[in-house]
């Protein structure tokens, strides 16, 4: 096979150039530490410095809202073990959905292994939970809602203002993962209520390693990580300068050219959405048709299974997903399509595709017509399909 | 997911995909864990015993479709007596082994052919010495064969 | 100023260009989510498991009980958290010194605030911990043993082979943060009965913003972050492949020139502490004179305050810190000095200088003879000098 | 640490560093907070109370060192009394602000002088109208000058 199509992009994305470009000089001669005194550490610390008000100002936040971390897991970890431990004497309640990504799920049920109570709120067909259902789940002792901004394997995008005006009314925080829509869409914390929110740096074409999270001024978040005054001593390490430098490099493209990528990625989508409906019977698209990521495709074919669909496309070069990269060693079918209702068996030959803006048409012709194919041929093996 | 060559052999041209038509026996078993379903037909010398033929259809992954080709392989010109002792070890041998969390999946294929082996024996009615009624439903517990 | 001379690698070290080189691909081309299928991400899925052979060939580990993480701050947090989690139940007691990173501190001050018991053991003028007060300070509750392995500010080595048997004798778990050590001295796990370490990439020429935790077999530590099931599902978050490849180039050629380089560091710390004792009177070196990194360099200069050495030590383009870059925010003097017996002025006045390989004979000149008269000007400025 | 260029002249050519033989007053204090010191000598005119000349020494951070030296030049020439409203604010209003972890250290310098006027007046019976005793050890809680 000679050409590689890369179209999983909600696993991780290529790093920008002008991303790696930006990054290069803090990589090797811009070494220092930012944290020292001397005028050598200036230019990193003022890097950093920048970096974070350029991601602020994508946010609509101030600079000292925006605290470094090494990741979405990171940030979402804080976020949720963070609240739970400011808050605990007003309660121990948290409040999240049923689609939530392993970084938010687990740490949920490590809450619950230490106290804390979680509800997980039901998603329609679509994967979108309904704000009347959140409102009822509220109580007294309710101290946290976390609901993802949009889900990695469907794409479905949340009521995320509703939600915000809720926890706001209720006066309770509001934390989203936003670790697959920020650097996509649109993201406003002052308009949509946001009090805390995750980004992960190589969702967006910025490097590994790196992300952040973002802090209403005047939560006073406690640490997850202790130790050296950084990032007014509540993440502890020595800041990763390139990976910050790579990552609001990225996230200053991603804003400027959020219009132009969405409308290119949102022609493809739909463009390929088309195709597998009318080309491949039994062909059930996941998610929602209009309130998804302009970059995700989801669909679950009847009667054949995900890991010999993705080694036969990965055959013809074709890079894809069944779920999400990090549970990929996992048997368990998706628990977000479960969820969203479909059948066991279903949800088993399910394919995730996640564009970039350096997809093509022709690239998405190339993916049908490899598809018809190979769907072809692993129903024809399939004992569940008697055509 | 790192198969060997052998795995992926079998999964890119798997032998005996297909359907017997009138079969001596069929037997078709699910995995409780992951969902997975394979059946496997079988074709037998009723006087001499030996599996003239054999067929499969998957549903699962590329470790089930390569141990169901590589079983329906292994099973064919054997006598159901020495069918009986191609367990999914023999199989996994085969295919130059498997990944630890793809172990289970071996199962299924062995199980599939205890079930149209149990499926010929009840419709002839006789006893094949060391066969059990097989399940239709394989457990995760039973898959930690190392 | 046209020179600069980095003398602070005890902060952070220049990335090694052959590491740069060997991150290049992961950042450009190979960019794929380790943890996905297809056979495009067999590439970096590789990388990292040879990084982690590497690594792990480097301590006389299994590649299995090396896990990645951001840095020497979380690996720290992860072991002491994850061990007061996981041996909750045998008792609450922790064991420490008087001088280890705020990364250790921080996270004790944080166990004590959730109910355990931390003892910091002094340390004698040279800032060694005495192993006969260790073995007095064990309970039947001591969970954890935890002692750095070389101090980050007066480069102590301590008595770390004789800890791990104390350790090991009372079946109490020993974790060391090598942070400094680690790629500068050679470190067996096996030998010393360690059974947990902490490293951070950028403290020997590796990139920052990733580290490791060495957990030996068998201890099943907690995650401290949640979510995805990368490494073993004991710490989630999409791996950082390159600077994963990168820490692993540096661990390489540190293992392998460990002896040159640590060699002609030795001769050049001797040099520079003999230069300043000789020529710069009321000069007291901090720590132990054989029992230390072969790259610290630390002094007090009596009646004259740190902070304004460093500026004009800058003004002369010599990159000195007076203790770790991480509290330079801080006003206060460094708990280092004040446990080894130095009183608050005279902790005030110290210069840290931390070399590398890269540094040479005759930039010792040039910082000695700097310093000479710089203390000098400083001193006719200080109320406390009276010559 | 960020100094404006003020301060960094300051700290590279501290005005009146030194000591006064004799002088009319001398005030040392101390930072409880960051262990730092600073002493004052003022040489003041006994007819006019003008402060003919001032001298400093002080060991402590850049902060200090340029506060020290840009209070000496304030006060010098002024009355006693004129040298009492020398706050800190002004000091660091004159050298273009400090970064708001050294805002303590330019009470010394305000400190500093007011011993040295305090020690002026013990030593020749009057009282400076303003003037109380100064501290000799500034605590942290007083340095919260915003
Ligand atoms: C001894 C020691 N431990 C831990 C750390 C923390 O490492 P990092 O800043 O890379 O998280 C450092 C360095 O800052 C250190 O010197
Ligand atoms: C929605 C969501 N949250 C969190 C994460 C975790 O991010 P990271 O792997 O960068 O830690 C991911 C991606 O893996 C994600 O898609
Ligand atoms: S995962 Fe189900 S058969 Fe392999
Ligand atoms: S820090 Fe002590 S006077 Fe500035």
């Amino acid at each position: 096979m000679s050409r590689l199509i890369y179209i999983d992009n909600a696993a991780t994305t290529r790093l920008d150039p002008d991303a790696f470009e930006a990054m290069k000089p803090f990589l090797l001669e811009h070494y220092s530490n930012p944290a020292s005194v001397y005028s050598f550490a200036q230019e990193s610390n003022q890097a950093v410095e920048e970096a974070r008000a350029a991601i602020a100002g994508t946010l609509h936040a101030d600079p000292g809202e925006i605290y470094f971390t090494a990741g979405g897991s990171e940030s979402d970890n804080w976020a949720l073990k963070g609240v739970a431990q400011l808050k605990r004497k007003k309660g121990n309640h948290i409040i999240t959905s049923k689609i939530e990504h392993h970084a938010i799920f687990e740490t949920c049920h490590y809450l619950e292994r230490h106290g804390f109570e979680v509800t997980y709120l039901d998603v329609d067909e679509y994967g979108r939970i309904d704000p009347e259902a959140l409102k009822a789940a509220i109580r007294p002792e309710t101290i946290l809602i976390s609901i993802m901004f949009a889900n990695n394997e469907i794409g479905t995008i949340q009521p995320i203002a509703e939600i915000g005006k809720i926890a706001k009314e209720h006066q309770i925080l509001f934390h989203t993962d936003a670790v697959q829509a920020y650097g996509h869409v649109p993201i406003s914390v002052e308009e949509l209520g946001i009090d805390l929110l995750s980004a992960s740096g190589h969702k967006f074409h910025g490097p590994k390693g790196v992300g952040f999270l973002y802090i209403r001024k005047g939560i006073a978040l406690p640490s997850l990580i202790h130790g050296g005054a950084q990032e007014h001593g509540r993440r502890a390490g020595t800041l990763n300068v390139p990976g910050i430098v790579g990552m609001a490099k990225a996230a200053q493209i991603a804003a400027e050219k959020m219009e132009e990528r969405s409308q290119k990625e949102t022609k493809l989508r739909d463009y390929l959405i088309q195709r597998i409906q009318k080309e491949i019977p039994y062909a059930k698209l996941n998610g929602h048709e209009k309130l998804r990521l302009p970059n995700n495709v989801n669909f679950s074919f009847r009667f054949i299974e995900g890991e010999s669909l993705l080694i036969l496309l990965d055959q013809n070069g074709i890079c894809a997903s069944s779920g999400s990269a990090c549970t990929s060693g996992s048997l368990d079918p998706s628990h977000v399509l479960l969820a969203i209702g479909l059948p066991h068996e279903i949800a088993h030959g399910s394919l995730r595709l996640t564009l970039s803006h350096e997809n093509t048409k022709e690239e998405m012709d190339f993916i049908v017509d490899k598809l018809i194919k190979i769907v072809k041929q692993l129903r024809e093996m399939s004992p569940l399909f008697e055509d | 997911m790192k198969y060997s060559e052998k795995v992926m052999d079998h999964f890119n041209n798997p032998r005996n995909v297909g359907v017997i038509d009138q079969p001596s026996g069929v037997g078709t078993v699910g995995n409780a864990r992951c969902g997975d379903i394979m059946r496997i037909y079988l074709d037998i010398d009723p006087d001499t015993k030996v599996i003239r033929d054999c067929k499969f259809k998957t549903f699962g992954c590329g470790a089930a479709v390569a141990t169901s080709s590589m079983a329906t392989e292994l099973v064919k010109g054997k006598t159901i007596y020495e069918a009986l002792k191609v367990t999914n070890q023999a199989v996994m041998e085969a295919l130059d082994g498997l990944p630890p969390v793809k172990v289970h999946c071996s199962l299924l294929a062995e199980e599939a052919i205890h079930a149209a082996l149990w499926d010929y024996a009840e419709k002839n009615g006789i006893v094949i010495e060391g066969l059990s009624k097989p399940k239709t439903d394989i457990h995760e517990g039973e898959a930690a064969v190392s």
